[in-house]
């Protein structure tokens, strides 16, 4: 039983110190780059696959290619809901800062991925069905999506104090991740009242595996990439919150022996000073 | 492997190429973004740091 | 803690969602797990140790408003009968300081402890404290449209205090039973901060938290509260209320603490 | 009787029965923004009983979202919000009573009243039993969500325009289902998935919106 509460104190210490900025940054100082060529890497095979290598398919020709692209910024779309509300969730649950920073800058990201699915599907769809926009289930439910992800900023930049704007935004997300699989339910049930089920099935073990790899690589790349992203906004959050803080002073404190972008007229003060003493 | 039936994509070059360019354009957005917002925070650290250092110095020189 | 305990994390659990496609179960099943592990460790969080100390005390208390730091290693403690006076200029965050002792905001560090435990981290105290404690702010916290006997009668109701009959008493007392039948919206700002002052009258709070008290009531009015203030403090309550002048001159000059802020 | 349910429903039904302003309030709204739809679309008989149901829904939709903005607002101006998160009754089951009173001064009457104006949209005497049905369900979870959105929004000053960005996503599932009845029933098939769905909304709704009411509460009350 010992060994389970040592776990247990390891992942609850190590979960903390995560949780303080500072040691957020030296982290991240690592993990991003890595986070960076991993998305690199792995997008540029797969998009290789999937350009080049990937036979066309007999039904639709080589307008699926747009799948390769669509189909993982739908599905992250929807991690990045999750990640964002469980952000959100351990944040008000432990009143940790560093949830809501992660939280806050994945909602840009979120909407970009989503927007991102929505044009690609709409696309993909043009030439199927005639027309840029049609009442089909995934993307209805995509487009509700990005209404969630503008609310969930709209509500966070409404408020001045910056503490208030973290905690009111972690109960929207909150509030919204439980309504999202309720959407999407009654979103599936709506467009099959309209008209059949939609023309192209993706996703699943349906594809063969020529198409199936190159998705994982892509869907793989693209969290990476999510990951890098958010890091860095991360890491410009952090500093922008922490700069009255000392570390972030001596962070950048060797940097002001070459200060860019200070007038000219500060600069000659400064050494015409020195030069008196 | 010719160029130029490959950018032809069996009829649908507009509809894939527009969906892979929006999906590179935005992915550089994203990064660029991210990149110019830390370049913005750090140089305005800096120039506050700078500016404390020059009004304590001047504390300094009054009292 | 309240959207902790509540049947939310159950609720998610147990509920069978049936999704369509396969990638849209992925969300449903993460977030049950993160659910879950919410409420395991919420389980082993131990409750921190017990100290004897006197009933009211505060801890290196620190509020930030936006970007500036209001205030930082405040810290007093009070036992029965005594009465802390806020002394500090415009905007040095004395509302601020009374709302997070009230309990109403929490401190950016620090504690306020009663009984020795947390009124923070601790929901069991936090509940007790709660029950013994009355905060009167700027805003009285009276409904316009409702009568005089009718906010009050509300708020006796909400303390379950058995005693309705005393609220024309109290009125009395407090000089307003004449307009004990006209809306709230009607009477006078020295007559609305009496009205809620009434309110603290017959109610078992140990506790006051009075913000400026004293404004717009007349000479009358003055000096009825302060004596209702030393009956409190002589019974064993404490007072903790900010004023700009000072107190010196007060019937209960001799219980007062002052703490700058 | 000092139980905390009964306790804020007679006060909230005092309050709001003292001045029958904003009873008759969301009232005209809904029948004004009902009565707009035709004079926009072709008044072709079939057409519009058709599509009669849905405006009457949206417009509902509406005149609840405009009567949520004062929910809290007058509560929190006058500092009686501050009193009621210090104390020790439950402030979940206090907001849900609240919310219900305000249910009761507004979706319900929107209900009550909309047989009246399917006359205006022709909807033949079965349907609008099934709307009348829908809006009973529909309108309290309508209203419980609402209420989230109203206790995030509560300290701005123009918070109106923001609680109708975040919470109308929220209420597509109910406007789905809600139309979907009618849309359903017109064609003469059987409601009950979609009456089951709203069920299931709103016990949802019940259970869970007041802990995020009152979390909303205690995190924006600065």
């Amino acid at each position: 039983m010992n060994i389970l509460s040592s776990i247990w104190k390891a992942v609850s210490r190590g979960f903390h110190r995560l949780g303080s900025p500072r040691e957020f940054y030296t982290i991240s100082n690592y993990l991003t780059p890595v986070f960076g060529a991993l998305f690199l890497v792995l997008s540029l095979i797969g998009s290789y696959y999937a350009l080049f290598v990937a036979p066309a398919d007999y039904q639709q020709g080589d307008s699926y290619r747009i799948l390769f692209v669509h189909v993982p910024s739908a599905w992250l779309s929807l991690f990045i809901y999750v990640v964002m509300a469980s952000a959100a969730a351990i944040g008000l649950v432990w009143r940790m800062k560093m949830a809501f920073v992660v939280a806050i800058c994945s909602a840009p990201i979120g909407a970009a991925f989503t927007s991102l699915a929505l044009a690609t599907g709409s696309l993909w769809g043009a030439p199927i069905w005639g027309t840029w926009w049609e009442w089909d289930a995934r993307l209805t439910s995509e487009l509700i999506l990005l209404f969630l992800y503008f609310g969930v900023m709209a509500l966070y930049y409404a408020f001045e104090e910056r503490r208030t704007a973290e905690r009111a935004m972690a109960v929207l997300a909150v509030v919204g991740v439980v309504i999202v699989p309720i959407i999407h339910f009654s979103v599936e049930w709506w467009s099959s009242l309209h008209q059949g089920a939609t023309v192209f099935r993706e996703g699943g073990p349906a594809m063969p595996p020529s198409m199936l790899t190159p998705l994982i690589y892509m869907a793989l790349g693209f969290t990476f990439f999510y990951g890098y992203i958010l890091f860095l906004r991360a890491r410009n959050m952090v500093l922008s919150n922490e700069r009255k803080s000392k570390w972030v002073r001596a962070l950048l404190q060797p940097q002001t022996l070459q200060p860019q972008g200070l007038p000219s007229k500060i600069l000659q003060a400064e050494s015409g000073k020195e030069g008196t003493q | 492997m010719n160029w130029s039936e490959f950018f032809y994509m069996g009829g649908y070059a507009f509809y894939v190429w527009t969906a892979w360019g929006i999906t590179a354009f935005a992915l550089c957005w994203l990064f660029l973004q991210a990149k110019l917002s830390n370049a913005k925070i750090k140089s305005e650290i800096i120039r506050q740091i700078a500016r404390e250092a020059i009004l304590s110095e001047n504390n300094a020189d009054s009292n | 803690m309240v959207l902790l305990n509540s049947p939310y994390c159950k609720i998610i659990l147990n509920e069978p969602l049936r999704l369509a496609n396969w990638w849209a179960n992925i969300p449903s099943i993460s977030f049950s797990i993160v659910a879950l592990y919410i409420t395991a460790l919420n389980l082993l969080s131990d409750i921190s140790s017990t100290s004897i100390a006197p009933i009211l005390s505060a801890h290196e208390l620190r509020c930030v408003r936006g970007e500036r730091c209001l205030f930082d290693g405040v810290g007093f403690s009070l036992s029965a009968g005594q009465c802390l006076h806020l002394l500090g200029s415009n905007g040095s965050g004395k509302t601020s300081l009374l709302r997070i002792i009230a309990g109403i905001n929490r401190p950016q560090s620090g504690d306020v402890q009663w009984r020795a435990s947390s009124i923070f981290d601790d929901p069991a105290n936090r509940l007790k404290y709660f029950s013994a404690v009355a905060y009167l702010g700027h805003k009285d916290g009276l409904k316009d449209e409702l009568t005089a006997t009718e906010n009050l009668s509300f708020y006796r109701r909400l303390e379950n205090a058995s005693n309705q009959t005393l609220i024309d008493q109290d009125l009395a007392r407090m000089g307003i039973l004449e307009h004990a039948e006209i809306s709230a919206n009607k009477l006078s700002f020295g007559q609305r901060r009496r009205l809620a002052f009434a309110r603290l009258l017959h109610a078992d709070f140990r506790l006051w938290i009075l913000d400026e008290p004293f404004t717009g009531v007349d000479i009358q009015g003055r000096t009825l509260i302060e004596q209702i203030c030393n009956q409190h403090l002589a019974s064993g309550g404490i007072i903790i209320l900010t004023n700009h002048q000072s107190l010196a001159t007060s019937l209960f000059a001799q219980h007062i603490k002052q703490l700058r802020l | 009787m000092n139980n905390t349910f009964i306790l804020f429903c007679q006060r909230e039904w005092q309050l709001l029965f003292r001045n029958t302003s904003n009873l008759v309030q969301p009232l005209c709204f809904f029948v004004i923004i009902a009565l707009l739809f035709p004079f926009s679309l072709p008044l072709e008989n079939e057409l519009l009983q058709r599509i009669g149901g849905g405006i009457i829904w949206v417009s509902a939709v509406l005149a609840i979202l405009m009567s949520l903005e004062s929910m809290f607002r007058a509560d929190f101006n006058d500092g009686a919000l501050e009193q009621w998160l210090i104390h020790p009754r439950s402030l979940p089951l206090a907001m849900l009573a609240k919310v219900f009173a305000h249910w009761c001064a507004t979706g319900l009457i929107l209900a009550l009243f909309s047989p009246i104006l399917c006359l205006a949209f022709r909807i033949p005497a079965e349907q609008i039993w099934v709307l009348f049905l829908g809006l009973i369900i529909g309108t309290p979870s309508l209203s419980l969500i609402g209420a989230i959105g109203a206790a995030l929004t509560v300290t701005l000053h123009r918070g109106g325009v923001l609680l109708a960005i975040i919470i109308l996503p929220l209420y597509i599932p109910i406007l789905i289902f809600g139309a979907g009845m009618i849309t359903q029933s017109y064609s003469g098939a059987a409601i009950y998935s979609q009456l089951y769905a709203l069920l299931a909304i709103l016990a949802l709704a019940i259970t869970l919106a007041p802990f995020a009411i009152a979390g909303a509460l205690r995190t924006t009350i600065e």
